[in-house]
């Protein structure tokens, strides 16, 4: 059975649909990427499977998640999926982080929630976390502001408050887009190896095909709130079926090229 | 007080009050007692003496300004102190309540209801609730304040609960509109969002993130408030006939007495400076990247 | 130095700017931040020229002080062996012109298409039809003249970059400042407009500077480049040079980062 | 796209007040400082819609020529702030430093200077009047304006389009007339509504106060005050005045209101 079953989600602000009756699986440990460009419902459709769509938005259709369908749950009965068998990685590291409370007190927060740990011990735990996506100097980390880090730092907060309860799914909604190039390689190698750890899945989001392609197993192409094609990282490169996608690759390729012709030899 | 005052933008304050008033009352008082010093000097004089708290004396009763101004302010700084928690005490909670529930309640209801607690003129709500709980009921003493002051306590209390409350009404409209707003916009932030996604509720989100995000904002606006609660007590003392510094100036007005006019609008003007300047450093402690930087 | 025969356009010398920053508290003195420090860089006429750098690295400031849109701390820029400020900046100000960022703010949201690009065309008293030319940089940027009643927010992101490039044209440069020009539009958008600029600076014999953090925005459009870390720059030369064997520990970084497609065989 | 129900009823009020203030002009059931011992404290009636006050003068005509005295005030000074108010608020954003600290000092200064304690102090100086009122109400709620219009202009100056101007060769003059005054005009709409019940609020208080429009013009404010003796006999001539002043100035507060949610489209949609 599938880990993740969304089936004809539909999702409108007031009269605008912005995805599309979208369909798609997830099974346990798959990584899935999800490349669109802006305004293309990706966004949305990972609120929406984190239950944190806005309340101007209304969502119709299925989303089951452990065999549970989740569109029918109230906000209570979802905060017990969120933080716990489902985690997000969200783009602006700086402003995803509360800006007034030390980092550690934020990492402790999800298995506080579902841990049932008291603060001392969930700091405890924070520590160990930090330690684990590669912060230095844990214990200083864990009592300094989200100001006083750097955009590289926070998005590894931002793993470890994702990852605290271990879920079953890991989304990671573009968690590089606002980093510089050489924080991105290092972010994206630290979440590929996490997720292999926990063998969690993973929904990555993003609108940079050489970065999803090497995140992900199978992607999802969407534009204008519809998924247009859903299939391997090879499949999609080998053999793109629709236009858009074909477009995509075709200008990613060039684009390598054209950089290949200056940085041959380097790697 | 005087190496505050220079330290504060207060010191601007009373140097523009003097530019923007006390000049022309100065004239009028050169006219009428021949003092024929020049202005700035007079003025340097009177601002000298004022920041060691020496006001002079009234030139019409001769009673010490300063020591007027104390006596009544015995009056005034209750009246302010519990107004304001009043109205905190409701606009936090009920701005919330209402920005939590912004889809069920927004536009035209919370609009018109907190709109609504601006727009009524505090002197009106005064009128009422003397109607109500004073005409009818009799619960509370329509107007005045005990002779002996604060000795006798409880009836000081009594008669400064309807001012009170007429008071916080409309300060309180005011702080639950900004309350709501500024708890929607904590509700709208990326981490408010991070917050859910680790497993809280909505409710719970706002109570562990929102609150301290939210109560800042609000309490920069009752910095703000200070001076409009002044000119509230000023209005509240007329109409429950309190005697209180609001009161005691609208008389010196009436009866032109000028240097205790000059000396009190000056110690408003300065506690309205010195309050905000407060709320000011109180408000920076609160905020990490204010208060250390690495 | 410079091998071409070119004519020097833009020089820069010892070029520092630093901010203070706002106090701390009443009596500690400001703290200052370098953003741009000790810069030297020369612009020949015809030279596509990139500059590329991290977030903080002084790009945009560099950028800012080229345009003379900011005053360096010290130091000197020179256009055309003239110091900066000139007495006569709309001379200047006709021949070096700029792109920014981000199209939906850098124009103005209550100004019509043709407003937006007649503004240079009349603030620097150019001396020709100003509706002939409005059309004309139109066709440059290939979009339909009609799209002069317009307001920026009915047009798309790609078409919204093209108007400001339209406006940066008009009073016909010599050198075109483009300030991370494609990096807040859509991977299909970019490829155009990157298109777009290269076909331009070939046609017009434009002299660019590309700010981007992106080096294959700078490997597609530029034959020079210069790489910035924390207000200096590290590393300068021609780009197939500095890409190939970068010799500054941080351009070879930088290089090693790009993402790159997965080998599909 | 949902109807803008504030807005509505925003104008719909501001408008009854305005037509209430116009009709005055032509017409009034009685002459408003007829003095008519025998209707001394009259309830509501067919011969006196609203009753009358102690003094027999009839209440809806001292209502509706009351609503011309409010608005004519607040009108006066409300130009005065926003004259004020954008000129300041302009000027201490893109003048020099030397002149920029100095000016949002100033503008602090008098915000934290309460209207009606200025208007105290002009009248101590001068004398109550209509006048003093509407100079003292236009300055004190010119910082309000100049606080928030500094604060956008500052906005609007960092923006890039400003520089892109700058860089095609505009001067501050070109920028203010071309860029800063047509992307604030929205917001000092909203600003003078909002000023306006603010004045409209800061007038009847001063007339309540007996500092406002002097006797005999007939002034929300003040029959508020007179009545206020009478409370015990008769509440209900206490409440009229008040009544009119709660729906101007929510009138104007809910035009304010509407205005924003109309010009404003980050609120009209809420963040994705």
């Amino acid at each position: 059975m599938s880990l993740l079953e969304v089936t004809n989600l539909v999702i409108r602000f007031g009269d605008k649909v912005v995805v599309d009756d979208l369909s798609f699986a997830l099974d346990a440990g798959e990584r899935l990427g999800i490349i669109g460009e802006s305004g293309s419902g990706k966004t949305i459709t990972s609120l929406a499977i984190m239950g944190l769509l806005p309340e101007t938005a209304t969502a119709t259709g299925s989303i089951r998640f452990e065999g549970q369908e989740l569109l029918s749950l109230n906000d209570r009965e979802m905060s017990a999926y969120r933080g716990n068998r489902m985690g997000m990685v969200f783009q602006e590291p700086l402003t995803s982080l509360n800006p007034l409370m030390r980092v550690g007190k934020q990492i402790a927060q999800p298995l506080r929630n579902h841990r049932d740990l008291s603060l001392k011990a969930s700091l405890a735990r924070a520590i160990e976390l930090c330690n684990r996506v590669g912060l230095p100097d844990p214990e200083r980390i864990v009592r300094a502001y989200p100001h006083q880090l750097s955009g590289g730092q926070r998005q590894r907060i931002g793993l470890a408050i994702a990852l605290a309860c271990s879920p079953a799914l890991l989304i990671a909604d573009e968690p590089t887009t606002a980093l510089d190039v050489t924080v991105q390689k290092e972010v994206l190698k630290l979440m590929n190896e996490l997720v292999a750890q926990e063998g969690s899945s993973l929904i990555f989001v993003s609108h940079d095909l050489p970065v999803v392609s090497a995140m992900t197993e199978t992607i999802a192409v969407m534009r204008s709130g519809k998924i247009v094609e859903h299939t391997t990282v090879s499949e999609l490169f080998h053999n793109p079926r629709h236009e858009y996608s074909r477009k995509l690759i075709d200008t990613a390729r060039a684009t390598e090229a054209e950089f290949k012709r200056f940085a041959i030899g380097t790697s | 007080m005087f190496l505050l005052l220079r330290l504060l933008p207060g010191d601007l304050a009373i140097a523009k009050l003097g530019i923007d008033a006390t000049p022309e009352s100065i004239v009028q008082l050169q006219q009428e007692f021949g003092l024929d010093r020049p202005i700035i000097t007079q003025f340097f004089s009177w601002f000298g003496h004022a920041l060691r708290g020496d006001m002079g004396v009234s030139m019409l009763t001769g009673v010490d300004i300063a020591d007027e101004i104390i006596n009544k302010a015995k009056v005034t700084l209750p009246l302010i102190a519990f107004a304001s928690v009043l109205a905190l005490s409701f606009a936090i909670p009920l701005g919330m309540y209402a920005a939590l529930h912004f889809r069920r309640w927004d536009g035209i209801s919370t609009s018109v209801v907190s709109q609504l607690g601006i727009a009524v003129p505090t002197f009106w709500v005064g009128v009422i609730l003397v109607t109500i709980f004073a005409v009818i009921f009799q619960i509370f003493p329509s107007g005045g304040f005990p002779d002996v002051g604060w000795s006798a306590w409880a009836s000081c209390l009594k008669s400064l609960t309807l001012p009170a409350i007429t008071l916080a009404l409309g300060q309180g409209a005011m702080l639950m509109r900004f309350a709501r707003s500024a708890t929607i916009d904590v509700i709208q932030q990326d981490y408010f969002r991070t917050a859910r996604a680790t497993g809280l509720t909505r409710g719970q989100a706002l109570r562990i993130h929102g609150v301290r995000n939210a109560l800042i904002p609000v309490v920069s606006v009752l910095g703000m408030q200070i001076a409009t609660l002044i000119v509230g007590a000023i209005i509240v003392e007329s109409v429950f006939a309190l005697p209180g510094i609001g009161q005691m100036l609208l008389q010196d007005v009436g009866i032109n007495d000028y240097t205790k006019v000059q000396g009190t609008v000056a110690a408003t003007t300065a506690a309205v400076f010195f309050v905000s300047f407060l709320i000011d450093v109180t408000l920076n402690a609160l905020n990490p990247k204010t208060r250390q930087r690495q | 130095m410079s091998q071409t025969m070119s004519p020097v356009i833009l020089e820069a010398m010892s070029l520092c700017r630093t901010f203070k920053l706002p106090r701390t508290s009443l009596s500690s003195a400001r703290a200052e931040r370098h953003a741009v420090v000790d810069i030297d860089l020369t612009v020949n006429i015809g030279d596509r020229l990139g500059i590329v750098g991290e977030s903080g690295s002084g790009k945009t400031t560099l950028a800012k002080l080229l345009l003379c849109l900011d005053k360096p701390s010290s130091g000197v820029i020179k256009f055309k062996t003239q110091e900066l400020p000139l007495a006569d900046m709309a001379k200047f100000r006709r021949e070096v012109q700029v792109v920014f960022q981000d199209p939906r703010s850098s124009l103005d949201p209550r100004m019509t298409i043709d407003q937006i690009i007649r503004e240079p065309l009349e603030c620097l008293n150019l001396q020709e039809d100003h509706d002939t030319r409005i059309d004309e940089v139109l066709d440059h940027v290939d979009l339909e003249r009609k799209m002069r009643a317009r307001y920026p927010h009915e047009l798309s992101g790609g078409q919204r970059q093209r108007v400001a490039i339209a406006r940066a044209l008009a009073p016909r440069p010599t050198v075109l400042i483009a300030d991370e020009p494609v990096s807040a539009l859509d991977v299909l958008v970019r490829d155009e407009i990157l298109q777009l600029l290269a076909g331009l600076t070939d046609n017009l014999g434009l002299t660019i500077i590309l700010i981007s953090h992106d080096l294959s925005v700078i490997a597609r459009l530029c034959d020079k480049v210069v790489v910035m870390q924390h207000g200096r720059i590290v590393e300068s030369g021609a780009t197939e040079n500095v890409f190939r064997s970068p010799q500054h520990q941080f351009t070879a970084e930088l290089v090693a980062a790009v993402p790159r497609l997965p080998e599909i065989r | 796209m949902k109807r803008n129900r504030t807005l509505f009823l925003g104008v719909s009020l501001v408008s009854f007040s305005v037509v209430m203030a116009l009709l005055s002009i032509f017409w009034t059931p009685y002459d408003p400082l007829e003095i008519n011992p025998d209707s001394s404290l009259a309830k509501p009636s067919w011969s006196h819609l609203l009753g009358a006050d102690v003094l027999g003068r009839d209440v809806l005509s001292n209502i509706l020529v009351g609503s011309r005295t409010t608005l004519i005030t607040a009108f006066l000074a409300v130009m005065i702030t926003m004259v004020l108010g954008v000129i300041a608020g302009i000027s201490a954003s893109v003048s020099p430093r030397w002149f920029k600290s100095p000016a949002i000092y100033g503008i602090d200064i008098v915000l934290a200077l309460p209207t009606v304690l200025f208007a105290i102090v002009l009248a101590a100086i001068y004398g109550p009047s209509t006048l003093t009122a509407v100079v003292a109400i236009g300055i004190a709620t010119a910082a309000a304006v100049a606080q928030v219009t500094r604060r956008e202009v500052n906005v609007i100056l960092t923006s890039d389009f400003v520089i892109a101007a700058y860089a095609s060769g505009s001067g501050k003059g070109r920028i203010i007339r071309r860029h800063i005054l047509p992307n604030i005009r929205a917001s000092l709409f909203i600003q003078a509504s909002g000023a306006s019940a603010l004045a409209i609020l800061a007038e009847s208080t001063l007339s309540y106060l007996g500092l406002g429009t002097t006797p005999p013009a007939p002034s929300w404010g003040r029959m508020m005050a007179s009545s206020q003796q009478y409370l015990l006999i008769d509440p209900i001539v206490a409440l009229w005045p008040g009544f009119a002043i709660v729906i101007t100035v929510l009138g104007f507060n809910l035009l304010g209101d509407g205005l924003r949610e109309a010009l404003d489209p980050t609120l009209r949609s809420s963040k994705l």
